[in-house]
């Protein structure tokens, strides 16, 4: 039932209505409005009793297992919110003075100091509201660095085909062409692939790493000296920085520039699909070009750099600070996680994918690149068992979440064919990974005794199957009354 | 080991069946010289117990004011049933909603919040959020010209945002698209159907309309809309959804309505927490809908014939079409968009009225008020919102500093944005101030202007 | 699963831990603990899954409808748990200065003259901390101010045999000896069993007006006449206060104290069973008697007035101010409600049950007391039905959960056979009432067509009808490892 | 109408339903001269934004200070979580678990609550909490004396928290129990097993034995149980739970064990809130299982044989035995217990043990410290937990207010108490204490008594 059919003509809260005092300024007739808009009118209790139940319908890190390749569903620590949310930071505008928010802007200040720290950069900015658009400021950084020395033939943006989309798609944004190259049997990028490629065009190449196939790229070292070389400059995707963190850092293998998803690493909520944060670090020829706001720090006082210091910078991408209340947060898990934790992160998160993978493995699942260790995650192909029972990794995805787990990522990487991604991050306990394997063999054995249950799935949701092609054909994107 | 629940004999079992001897080993794909050992300036963790009482001080640090700074970020009440259940775990803590079955919650609850956008801004269809309003204004040109086919040009009056103009210019930038400013007429603050004269021999792929605009003050949006059209551009409108309880949506602005509304969300129940998370919206006509950037919801049946809701048209985006997608757009901000749509129920349509007709007859008593103070004038003639740009006998900047040591921040400083204004403060009240806060301000005022 | 069944040795959340420094006294050997105790040894995540996962089996106010007789329950309103929870009320210790919580003791100091206002009391004292504490603390005053006369006979406290069942065990617990008194068809006190009841024995009457019958007790005049000339004070139990709250003060119809359930008509939160909270008021003459502590104020500061100013009091009946923090949440209800809000509680409880009892009736279903206005709750009886199907109350009321509605209360009061006490609540609206006659309406159909489906409800719950003889016969308490 | 959701069209049709005409109607059957009218002191409602305001400026009245006292109360850190998950609506605003199948989130976690105690106690059996620690041990004074058939006295020590004693009284007195009350040694603070030498030829129901005490003594636990049980009488331990986790529970004083324990369960994670809402907690042996009063939930199965769980053993409670059921009480405290369960499961049995040492570790620091001042010396020779009694050269009571305005509450005067102690204040030091907050407790003692 959808909020609007709870309401009644006339109904509303009392207690969330002000009162009006008469006061109104003759606003031309054509400028209000004649009919009110189609808001529910429901009573609090409604609203309330509405969204609860909503809420319940969803799989969530706090009720289920997520072992969500490439999206790293952690644990996303209580007080974490609790802290971030005190009732000062919540009410102070973000053009309040510098000195009414000291308290605010040293956690930002000493969360750019530590992410450069961490990552091995010159120099952090935390504006970016989300990885999509750490990755559009980076390039668009990339770009503004080629211009500022006259370089303007670079027009081309070189990415790996297994990388994550938003990769090609920010490149088209900045205005460059994308040459996608080639991964070798082993899971590394193909060095000939990439030294074919890049040339005087070459602006850039965007690498994740480990890659989107759960493995360490080898021949980073390598490939940083040929894009280098070339003229161009390395982006790091920090999709999967947790992998890494605390082991390597993107500036000791060579990256120009990295965005570093803070939803993912640094547990900040991820909120039904949003707001994610993902601060860019750059190396030193870079740092002209950082985009503001950025915290410094003078004397005890901490305060906004301003475009007149910045006068090179590519400029704001947000309307104010990006997503403060996540930076916030981010501040307050590293706090906690201490020099200690943050080292332990990856190891953890190493330990339990290189687990499930051995688990998996034994319990005669394929795993895509059997000679490489996993790095947090590693992918799973069904192409043997879709060939001879029909059941394709999308069945056992929906499977699962019957089972109670959150499916794995599917059909991504998409150059393995009916893969399941899976990375099951550090803050699971062995006994949920093996509670999953147990899962992961059931349905080896549905598979072949009931295969037409498996290509049904799911069955115990709140909901069968969707039709997504009749969503996409007969578009019903609001309700009318 | 903070979150990590392994005990030793955990440890010694998993290492066992990977066949490795110590944690250490699973890293020996990389390289020794890049590892980095350890980090040298990460602190010590601390408890939770010890980072609360750091994060505590430093609240009570920053402290609370009377805060009359709009700006482009508003102070509303906003309900406590919002957040209580906007940081229930099923919300705060779950994925993007790829697996549509385990994401009925969030789903519907987005099927919900596009309905109600569509019809607050008087368009057929919205998304599910954009990161926050300057960027969804810039989506929404890129959308103009990708829809436009001939014009790269965006026209954008100065009456908006000045931040939101700077954002627009730094992401188009690199698809050579320009941006072209429109002046604003100084007596009534707005920008003036007859300024567009001097382009009518130009083309250009749309014009971007606010209302209210940055100084508060209400635009002339029939006539703006309809030169765009008459033009064969398309007309962005840039609204505040609160004052959309009160006044003309931009689906109906002019003969034809606006194409495309976009905005910030954050009145409708987001904290102004120091600038974000806040969420951008952006509505459009039917026309437009493949070419909209985001996530977008549309509802459909299950195998049962049960209606359900799912991602859909997600053909247009990043990881389907990749170099080909309308944006790089990947997150929305689900979160900020639960929380406003549940907002938004609370209200209702007669209690966002109210909240809107009150801000707006709050300011009208402030600034009568405060032009009882000699030398204290508002500016525009034009009929205003909830904000309002006032000249001053001496500099804003002065003013500010001694209202904020008694506990308020009286407003914005015009002169950074706007010099040629002169001394000069933006001033906003929402439906949060009293009487007695409006007095308060006032006899402060007053006392300032006379330090 | 339990908690403890996630529990692994050695497992521990260090964020939680602080770090011991060395300093400990010596304490003596045999005072130290040998082995630790049995909790559960689980990550922070694990706490936080398996508790999000325990409530959701849970029905609540904020997810179902919850018809549930002489409960009363309302929506909690959210604004009251967030104001109530502010860090500084939180923070305050009970020994605290008076001066270190004036905003505190402003808010009781209000909440005792609201409650004096709408009772039509002399003096409220707040202390006690549940209904069946306030009852004590009543009969306790009616004891001591029968002694304070020298006036020792009084050894008997009449109740209605439709009371609750705190009412009988509370006077038992103060050393009187209960006479029930019968009730009439109509479900009035019978006023001749009243008459030969009294007596010089008499110390006091219980009664709940409306009565747990769910209807007015008309002559409540007369029985105050007959209980005030035998000697005897009258003792109102306030669990139905909802239905005549702004209508019906209970010092106006005579009664000499009173106990208020805040969980009740304050719509503070039922939390699962508890905290409750229960001011009693008393009239002129008990005054002297009234438990400590209670809010004073003078010339602009508020204190606690002390033992010494109140020699007579029954004395402290907590260790601090009873459950400071529920009468912070029912003041900010009532403030929320404001003196219309008040008057219409009662109006549309009432309005709410009459309206589901006509359509109940018209559905089919038997009144208990055909004859009578509803108050704010009314009675279902299922005699007949029983009789011809076999079906009873207890089954009707899990087939209720089977449909998403919580049961009614069932086989309460004690009299009406088959019994099905209803009460709706104002905050409910029309559509919740219709879509509940829906589906008794379907059940009445059940009933005919699927009796044994009936006999086995629910069926749709997390788990199935449980064995209440064996749970009581084998004791399975505590959980051993 | 605040919460009301009734809409006028609503309120015609249900009172035509019904066959009235106004809503006043239905009030017909109450005498006219017994109707009220309007209420004439109570205020006119608030929105919840005023409501807000209003209590926000009190909160802030009241302030935040650097907390020293204990007493019965205490300060300890309460991890994010636990009340993040306690208020979610399905907890929060659940009834009392009567309907089993509806309930297994809350009886479950009953069940895990009585665990949890009866092993930190050392007990058998838990009930599912009383209203508080100072009710629960009155009830286990009256459990004490209908278990006991003979007699009907009580022996409680004066080292017992003072109000405590108060309530039992209050509550025992209509039941002809006499509450005989034992001193202590002024040199040990202890109840020494030589003063019961004086009793030895009486008859008691039971001896009530605190540990700590009142003072924050510890008390000789064994040799008191065991005199209990040699004159046949119940041993009722008194108990701090977060000391549990290093002292040797009640189940194993002596030779036999206490009989019965109860407590304050505040310090389990549940905030001091100016006194309440906290909970009492109470355990025993497994042959007192029928006497004791409150809720108590079992483990049983359902139809197919699946565990389950339910309120069992009703039969000793007022809804089912009336005038003969064990007590009259009827709620518990089930929303403190949800909060105390999760605290307990956060911080497991070594993070309870370090929350213990670590108070324990700060108050000696702190005393030792204290003792470098001079006239302040620890009044009493045994070991303490984490709460000790100074003596001080002047009245506690000016050392105090100085101390409060310069923001720390520094102790409880004993002066009210315990009068013949002279000059005292009894401090207490939890794990949320700083070495900083103890130099500034210091410093500013110096300086309070120097005035």
């Amino acid at each position: 039932m959808l909020i609007f059919e709870h309401s009644r003509p006339g109904r509303r809260n009392y207690s969330q209505s002000p009162t009006t005092t008469a006061k109104t300024e003759k606003i031309p007739e054509n400028l209000l409005r004649k009919t009110p808009p189609l808001l529910p009118e429901v009573s609090e209790m409604d609203t309330v009793r509405h969204y609860t139940r909503l809420s319940q319908k969803n799989f969530s890190i706090d009720t289920e297992f997520y072992p969500l390749g490439s999206c790293t569903m952690k644990y996303n620590p209580r007080a974490c919110n609790a802290l971030a949310m005190l009732p000062q930071f919540l009410a102070r505008h973000p053009l309040a003075p510098e000195d009414t928010g000291q308290g605010f802007l040293a956690c930002l200040y000493e969360l750019q100091e530590t992410l450069k720290n961490i990552t091995g950069m010159a120099g952090v900015s935390l504006t970016p509201m989300a990885g999509a658009q750490g990755e559009l400021i980076g390039v668009m950084m990339i770009r503004a660095y080629h211009e500022s020395r006259g370089d303007l033939e670079r027009t081309e943006i070189i990415v790996p085909d297994a990388a994550h989309g938003t990769n090609p798609a920010t490149a088209v944004m900045c205005g460059y062409k994308v040459v996608e190259i080639s991964t070798d049997k082993e899971g590394n990028v193909d060095l000939a692939a990439l030294k074919a490629a890049v040339g005087p065009k070459t602006a850039g190449l965007m690498l994740t790493n480990p890659s989107t196939l759960g493995v360490f790229e080898k021949n980073i070292s390598e490939m940083s000296r040929i894009v280098h070389q070339a003229g161009g400059l390395l982006y790091y995707d920090g999709a999967n920085l947790n992998a890494l963190l605390g082991k390597v850092k993107p500036g000791d293998m060579g990256f120009d520039v990295i965005h570093i998803n803070l939803h993912k690493t640094f547990s900040t909520p991820h909120g039904g699909g949003g707001p994610g944060s993902a601060p860019v670090g750059v190396a030193e020829r870079l740092l002209p070009f950082i985009p503001i706001p950025i915290v410094t720090h003078e004397e005890g006082v901490y305060r906004w750099i301003t475009e007149k210091e910045k006068p090179q910078s590519i400029g704001r991408l947000s309307a104010h600070m990006g997503n403060a209340g996540v930076l916030l947060r981010a501040y307050i898990y590293i706090r906690l996680l201490g020099v200690d934790g943050m080292h332990r992160v990856a190891e953890f998160a190493t330990l339990n994918a290189n687990y499930l993978m051995a688990e998996l493995r034994k319990a005669g699942f394929e795993i895509a690149y059997p000679t490489r260790r996993a790095s947090h995650e590693f992918i799973v192909t069904l192409k043997d068992i879709k060939d001879k029972t029909g059941v394709t990794a999308m069945n056992l995805a929906k499977r699962l979440l019957d089972k109670g787990y959150h499916a794995p990522t599917t059909y991504f990487p998409m150059l393995v064919p009916e893969c399941l991604l899976i990375e099951p991050a550090e803050t699971e306990s062995k006994e949920t990974l093996d509670a999953f394997v147990v899962a992961m063999k059931e349905i080896l054995v549905e598979i072949q005794e009931q295969p037409d249950m498996m290509k049904s799935a799911p069955h115990t949701m709140p909901i069968r199957k969707l039709d997504d092609v009749k969503a996409a054909r007969e578009l019903d994107l609001t309700w009318k009354p | 080991m903070p979150f990590i629940p392994h005990t030793d004999e955990d440890i010694a079992e998993m290492l066992t069946s990977i066949g490795a001897n110590t944690i250490e080993e699973l890293f020996d794909e990389i390289p020794e010289d890049l590892k980095s050992g350890r980090l040298e300036k990460v602190p010590p963790g601390l408890s939770e117990m010890e980072i609360s009482r750091l994060m505590m001080g430093r609240a009570q640090k920053d402290g609370f004011y009377l805060n009359f700074i709009g700006a482009g970020a508003y102070e509303h009440h906003i309900p406590a049933a919002v957040w209580q259940i906007t940081t229930r775990g099923e919300f705060y803590s779950s994925y993007t909603p790829y697996q549509a079955e385990a994401s009925q919650g969030t789903l519907q609850l987005l099927y919900e919040y596009q309905t109600m956008m569509a019809s607050l801004t008087g368009m057929d269809i919205s998304n599910a959020s954009m990161y926050d309003g300057a960027s969804a204004l810039a989506e929404a040109a890129l959308m103009a010209v990708r829809s436009h086919k001939t014009s790269r040009r965006i026209l954008i009056p100065k009456t908006i945002h000045p931040v939101y103009r700077s954002v627009v210019r730094a992401i188009v930038k690199n698809q050579q698209i320009e941006v072209v400013e429109l002046p604003y007429c100084p007596q009534s603050g707005q920008t003036l159907p007859e300024s567009l004269e001097a382009f009518s021999k130009e083309e250009f792929a749309a014009l971007v309309i606010p209302q209210p605009n940055f100084f508060g003050v209400l635009e002339q949006v029939d006539a703006l809309t309809d030169w765009a059209h008459s033009k064969n551009a398309f007309a962005i409108g840039v609204v505040n959804p609160v004052t959309l309880a009160m006044l003309t949506p931009p689906g109906e602005w002019g003969s034809k309505g606006a194409d495309i509304a976009v905005g910030e969300g954050q009145p409708l129940g987001i904290p102004l927490s120091s600038g974000g998370p806040y969420f951008g919206f952006m509505a459009c006509k039917n026309a437009l809908v493949r070419q909209i950037p985001g996530r977008i919801i549309g509802r459909t049946n299950d195998l049962d014939n049960k209606p359900g809701f799912v991602l859909t048209l997600q053909a247009r985006e990043q990881h389907i079409r990749r170099s080909k997608a309308t944006s790089n757009i990947c997150t929305n901000q689900g979160l900020m968009v639960t929380a406003a749509t549940i907002y938004m129920s609370l209200l209702g349509p007669e209690g966002l009225r109210r909240i809107a007709a009150q801000s707006h007859a709050n300011t009208l008593e402030l600034v009568t008020q405060m032009e009882k103070l000699p030398g204290v004038k508002r500016i525009f003639s034009e009929s205003l919102f909830h904000e309002v740009a006032v000249s001053l006998p001496i500099p804003a900047k002065s003013v500010l500093q001694t209202m904020k040591e008694k506990g308020i921040l009286a407003g914005l400083d015009l002169q950074e944005f706007y010099p040629e204004i002169g001394n000069a403060m933006l001033v906003c009240v929402t439906e949060t101030k009293t009487s007695d806060d409006l007095k308060t301000f006032v006899a402060q005022l007053g006392q300032a202007l006379n330090q």
